[in-house]
């Protein structure tokens, strides 16, 4: 049981991600991502990590790749071919990545940790439950979870740094004007 | 479910909490009032957090005590570090006044933003330099990296810099994930997140699991990004030129500061153990660096293009002493950062004041004669190129030395050399500037003798602040190039900083 | 008293920075002729026949480093502290004196210049301590690359830049050189100490040496500049302001060899001994070919800039050849060749005004209407040109003694430098002097403010060629010294016989 | 199911991303791309989390998360204010800055 739900999230977190390289469409690409995450967050179910797959799913694919959508349909879903780009780089790409690949599976089969190479050992019941990682952030993780929180206000404030309240047309003309 | 709230120790927390108090507050004060008005107020309530956050720095010197559940640790490195990072903000908020990305009275960035993505910035490093588990270390870094996005790009009526803002974003992005994932495989060979889990288990039986070598690999790369060290240096040219003046001087010295601290702490305390897993590829990365970036810097008539490619050779200077993994090495580290604050800091304020003057923007064309036009300035760059440059009297004299001291002492000699062997060709570029500051007349100025298009605000704006501005610039100008000669000749004072710093690592030989 | 000579000059310069235009070269001139007094009581309460350091102050300076500020002089280092006050004075109070057309505006800071310049190649001659004496090294070049940058003549940014980048890259391995050694030797004892008495103490392994003796070599030999690595010298001494060029040459070209008898002899005997010959060839070398190009030449100033790495390659062929007669005689040599050839290069500004040019060929019959002034010419070329009687013959004697005690070939072939030096310095001086006075050339007497300087100058070549002893007396007991330091090393000469 | 099952997938994951970001010009995908890497260290920190059987590793993947959406709303920011100046979405005209 466990088996076809790994694979059915494994082909899924894929297909999402070639797709998201592959297709021509921004607008599309944010389409695949989102199916990518969704099919993580299936993945993340069976790892015993429920709170981070409710989380994926809420915020991940559900605002922020709205937040995507809007913008690629503000910007224009800007068609652009694959293939034409600088000769050799396309070749030396997928061969960079094949080799990224092959050396992070080594890594990755070649371990000796006799963890990784079983299921995990057994686990509390409420493991990854959204108590214990909350537990978790307010007690071991604080800091984490203020920088955290710091972080997504100063996010918040770079966003109408660069694209917020601007009226170009109008402030041209008013060079110096207005001190 | 029982919830225990963990143990604040707020006096050593203070810094932290002083720069988030700024943060906002620098965010409310800025909605009131607008132009110089806007300017004077922000400034008082920007600076006075930074000199706060320093104060309670220099209060907490000497103390090594773990904060919060050990995610965070306060001593001398960590001290040391932020206080670099304080200066360089500090230096930065004046010579952005009148920047045309933040003067705008009806533009998108104003002081109040400016200097609360300054701050934020530097309350990032002060949490990296603090940082004692995976987790904290992660975030601090987005943390000081996300309002430098921001800055970068903030002149967003300049493409130059908008583009420079994305490049960089990407760039460090693409860093930031391939840390990420070194940082996860470091985890899931050792279990834990914290520095002395990871440095408990890496003393164990992982140290040559290829599951720990893969992860070290990837987050050195992820870090050198960062660190902008070559072969990961690409961006960093573009970058510097492309960023408003004033935000690539506090890039240019602050981040160095607070990601080498951290790398020291990582490398050097938490992966000690498996020191002859990384110390022959950090010491790969240093040797390259310094001979791309010297190489890149030689044909450079851009003078931010030049100290971008100068900062890839200093960086990889200051790489030789994380790979000397020594006491020596962290103290040659701290007093070679708070040498290169002092030493370009001057040079980014004179191609700020400069980018205003003439009309050259930072081509080397713009200080063809500042000996004779501007004699103080004039001064101040040379001091600053003979100093990056490691010619004696100055601090960068000592700095050199105690690196290669730290080098050879370490068995690493050959690096020591490869230290010499870049200032050789550093030298060439870097008399080229001095040459144009004192033996070539001034460049010819268009006819008309208009502003450059690139500063923005009107002729009148510019003459009305110009006598403030340019005398708090020039003198903290000054004084930072009197500090790099004095420091020169009297380094005893900064070496013992540094030497505290250095022995503040315990785990170190 | 060793403090106030070393700081005075830089503290006179930057006095000079904050001075009116007017008055900075009368300061900067009595300050000058003040060091040039505390020089010359050096010399006079100087103890005879003594090995031991003298005047020593020893301070604390970087300790976490091993950093000392230790100064001292002993029996070499007296007589090149006097050169260097009294060439300093004499450049000082020329320019002066003129007014010198080359300042283009720039008065102060020449003069603060010339005020860092001396400080730093004090240091050098003063320095106790290995890395003391590394910076003071490096940091004769700044002021010189702004001397030349600034107020030197065509191409002059090109030619600076070359000028240090090749000296740099010597004197940055000699850096790492000199931390290497330190580092070493505290692995043995335990302490770090650039001291350079407690480096001879507790010398390294031969391996060590020798790679560190490269390092030192290569700074050294630059510096001088010797054969086959002088490619700045050209383009700088032509470049190069006269006063500027007196300095260059009459002193900066002696610390590199100052430092093999200071430095490299005492703490790396084995790598000397190992490459002996190997420095000799390279000596032996720049005589030959200095000579030739200083026949050859038709610029004034390359044959005597030619003529200086001949001269130093006499030098340093003294010093390698590792007997103390040898030594002495570079000892001697030394103070000797940097006053003739600072007396040379003033005579050149003085020809050159006179003939309008620098050019050999298109120069003549300036004697004609100016006997002093080919009366002090003479002398000077007599003394170039190592005449019986002059104290360069004495000095050039004992080398070439050295030599033939230690390598008979190597003194065959540095004998035949000296021959070339007569052809070269007798051709200067008549092609100069005599034949007839070309068109737009005038002769003139010496004027009396230069006669103020040049005059005191020649009695100087003359009153040593009275009385060699001065020097060869005080030095003595400091170069035995050092050779004996060489000389354990050695294989003792008697079990061989 | 190993964890090592996990791992591979996410290294596949992250070589995808990774090849992404090498292929592709425009900045948007360019970021997408970039959220691929992410996830994929995401998965491979929550299957350590399982093998190692402490939570730490999933409070980690929730400030990835963070950081994520940090970083893409920077980035749309920076997007669109390009667009508004009428620049080129397409990282190689970016010929401002060559050199």
């Amino acid at each position: 049981m466990e088996e076809i739900a790994f694979f059915a999230g494994a082909i899924g977190a894929l297909g999402g991600a070639i797709a998201v390289i592959a297709l021509r469409n921004p607008f599309y690409s944010v389409l695949a991502l989102i199916v990518h995450l969704i099919s993580l967050a299936g993945l993340f179910l069976i790892l015993y990590a429920e709170f981070i797959a409710a989380a994926q799913i809420v915020v991940y694919a559900g605002a922020v790749m709205v937040l995507y959508l809007f913008v690629t349909a503000y910007v224009g879903g800007v068609e652009e071919s694959i293939w034409e780009p600088i000769p050799g780089q396309r070749f030396l790409a997928p061969l960079l990545a094949a080799a990224l690949f092959i050396e992070l599976s080594i890594a990755v089969v070649g371990t000796a940790l006799k963890a990784v190479e079983s299921t995990g050992p057994t686990i509390p019941a409420d493991f990854g439950s959204p108590g214990s990682i909350g537990e978790l952030l307010l007690e071991r993780f604080l800091v984490v979870f203020e920088a955290a929180s710091m972080l997504l206000l100063i996010a918040a404030v770079g966003a109408i740094v660069l694209a917020g309240r601007k009226r170009e047309r109008e402030t041209v003309p008013a060079r110096g004007a207005g001190r | 479910m029982t919830f225990e709230a963990p143990d604040i120790d707020y006096a050593g927390l203070s810094p932290v909490l002083a720069l988030t108090v700024g943060v906002v507050l620098a965010l409310v004060v800025g909605l009131f009032g607008s132009g110089r008005r806007q300017r004077i107020v922000v400034s008082i309530f920007g600076l006075g957090t930074l000199a706060a956050a320093a104060g309670l720095c220099i209060w907490q010197w000497g103390e090594s005590k773990e904060l919060i559940a050990g995610a965070l640790r306060i001593d001398d490195l960590a001290i040391a570090a932020t206080l670099v990072a304080i200066v360089s903000a500090a230096f930065c908020i004046p010579l952005s006044w009148r920047e045309e990305s933040v003067e705008r009275p009806l533009g998108p960035t104003g002081h109040g933003e400016f200097q609360a993505l300054l701050i934020c910035s530097v309350l990032g490093m002060t949490l990296i330099a603090q940082a004692q588990n995976l987790i904290a270390f992660f975030v601090a870094l987005e943390l000081l990296s996300v309002p430098l996005y921001v800055l970068c790009g903030s002149a967003t009526r300049r493409e130059q810099s908008l583009e420079s803002g994305l490049k960089y974003l990407i760039i460090g992005s693409l860093g930031s994930a391939t840390l990420l994932y070194g940082l996860a495989f470091v985890y899931g060979a050792s279990g834990s997140t914290d520095f002395d889990g990871v440095r408990a288990a890496v003393g164990g039986a992982v140290v040559d699991d290829p599951l720990l070598l893969i992860g070290i690999a990837l987050a050195a790369a992820g870090l050198a990004f960062k660190l902008s060290v070559a072969p990961f240096h690409q961006w960093t040219p573009d970058v510097y030129q492309g960023a408003p003046t004033p935000v690539t001087a506090f890039m240019a010295v602050a981040t160095k500061a607070a990601v080498f601290c951290v790398v020291v702490r990582f490398f050097d305390v938490a992966l000690g153990p498996a020191v002859g897993d990384w110390q022959p590829a950090l010491a790969a990365l240093g040797a390259v660096s310094i001979v791309v970036g010297n190489a890149g810097a030689l044909g450079q008539d851009s003078l931010k293009r030049l100290l971008g490619y100068s900062g890839v050779a200093q960086a990889g200077y200051m790489m030789v002493a994380v790979v000397a993994a020594s006491e020596a090495g962290v103290s040659a580290l701290v007093f070679y950062l708070a040498a290169y604050a002092l030493m370009n800091l001057p040079a980014f304020a004179v191609i700020t004041i400069r980018e205003r003057e003439t009309p050259f923007g930072d081509h080397i064309r713009a200080v063809d004669g500042l000996g004779r036009e501007r004699p103080a300035l004039a001064a101040a760059l040379t001091i600053s190129m003979l100093a990056l440059a490691g010619l004696p009297g100055t601090v960068g004299f000592i700095g050199k030395l105690f690196l290669i001291e730290a080098a050879v002492d370490s068995d690493y000699t050959w690096l020591g050399v490869m230290i010499a062997i870049g200032t050789m060709i550093s030298l060439a570029y870097y008399l080229r500037v001095v040459a144009a500051v004192w033996m070539r007349p001034a460049a010819e100025r268009p006819a008309g003798g208009a502003m450059p298009a690139i500063a923005g605000g009107s002729q009148e704006a510019d003459t009305a602040g110009k006598g403030v501005r340019c005398r708090v610039i020039l003198g903290a100008t000054l004084l930072a190039a009197a500090a790099t000669v004095f420091f020169g000749v009297l380094p005893s004072p900064l070496v013992d900083w540094a030497a505290r710093a250095g022995e503040s690592i315990a785990a170190l030989p | 008293m060793l403090n106030v000579l070393l700081w005075m000059p830089l503290a006179i310069g930057i006095l000079c920075l904050v001075l009116p235009h007017r008055v900075a070269p009368w300061v900067a001139t009595i300050g000058a002729l003040a060091r040039l007094g505390l020089a010359i009581g050096l010399v006079i309460g100087f103890d005879l026949g003594v090995s031991e350091l003298q005047h020593v102050v020893d301070e604390s300076w970087i300790p976490d480093l091993g950093v000392r500020y230790s100064l001292a002089i002993d029996g070499i280092s007296v007589f090149l502290v006097l050169l260097t006050a009294l060439l300093w004075a004499g450049v000082i109070s020329f320019s002066a004196l003129r007014g010198h057309h080359e300042q283009r505006g720039r008065r102060r800071l020449f003069y603060f210049l010339l005020g860092l310049g001396e400080t730093a190649t004090l240091g050098a001659f003063l320095a106790q301590d290995l890395l003391l004496f590394v910076l003071f090294f490096d940091l004769m070049l700044i002021p010189f690359f702004f001397l030349i940058g600034i107020f030197g003549g065509r191409d002059r940014i090109a030619a600076t830049t070359k000028m240090i980048v090749y000296t740099l890259v010597g004197s940055l391995l000699m850096l790492v050189g000199a931390i290497a050694t330190a580092i070493l030797v505290a692995q043995d004892t335990g302490e770090l100490s650039f001291s350079i008495a407690e480096l001879r103490a507790n010398l390294l392994s031969t391996g060590s040496q020798e790679w560190i003796f490269c390092f030192f070599a290569a700074a050294f030999l630059v510096k001088m500049p010797a054969f086959p690595i002088h490619g700045w010298m050209p383009d700088a001494y032509r470049a190069a302001p006269l006063p500027v060029l007196v300095l260059l040459s009459g002193v900066l070209a002696k610390v590199g060899a100052y430092g093999f008898l200071r430095i490299v002899l005492p703490i790396y005997p084995d790598a000397t001994v190992t490459f002996q010959e190997v420095v000799m060839v390279i000596a032996v070398a720049s005589i030959l070919y200095g000579s030739v190009m200083a026949f050859t030449q038709t610029n004034l100033r390359l044959v005597a800039g030619y003529s200086s790495v001949a001269q130093l390659g006499f030098i340093t062929l003294g010093i390698f050849s590792l007997r103390s007669d040898g030594a002495d005689g570079a000892v001697l040599q030394m103070v000797n060749h940097g006053l003739v050839v600072a007396a040379i290069f003033l005579i050149i500004a003085l020809l050159y005004e006179r003939a309008r040019t620098e050019d050999l060929t298109r120069m003549g019959g300036l004697a004609t209407r100016a006997p002093v002034l080919a009366a002090l010419f003479l002398v000077v070329t007599m003394a170039t040109l190592a005449m019986p009687g002059s104290a360069n013959f004495i000095g050039e004697f004992y080398i070439l003694n050295g030599a033939f005690q230690e390598k008979i070939a190597f003194a065959f072939v540095a004998a035949i430098g000296v021959a070339l030096a007569a052809f070269y310095a007798l051709r200067l001086y008549q092609r100069t002097m005599h034949n007839r006075l070309p068109e737009g050339a005038e002769s003139r007497e010496i004027s009396r403010r230069d006669s103020l300087v040049l005059t005191p100058l020649v009695a100087c070549i003359v009153a040593l060629a009275l009385w060699p002893g001065l020097i060869l007396e005080r030095g003595e007991a400091s170069v035995e010294d050092k050779i004996a330091a060489v000389a354990e090393a050695r294989e003792p000469p008697v079990a061989m016989r | 199911m190993d964890i090592t099952w996990y791992l591979v997938l996410s290294a596949l994951l992250f070589a995808v991303g990774a090849g992404g970001v090498l292929v592709r010009r425009s900045p948007l995908v360019i970021l997408l791309c970039l959220e691929l890497m992410l996830n994929a260290g995401n998965l491979a920190l929550v299957a350590f989390a399982r093998s190692s059987g402490n939570e730490e590793g999933q409070v980690f993947a929730l400030v990835v998360m963070v950081v994520a959406a940090c970083e893409v709303v920077i980035g749309l920011g920076l997007i669109v204010a390009m667009f508004r100046r009428r620049l080129a979405l397409d990282v190689d005209e970016m010929r401002e800055l060559r050199g």
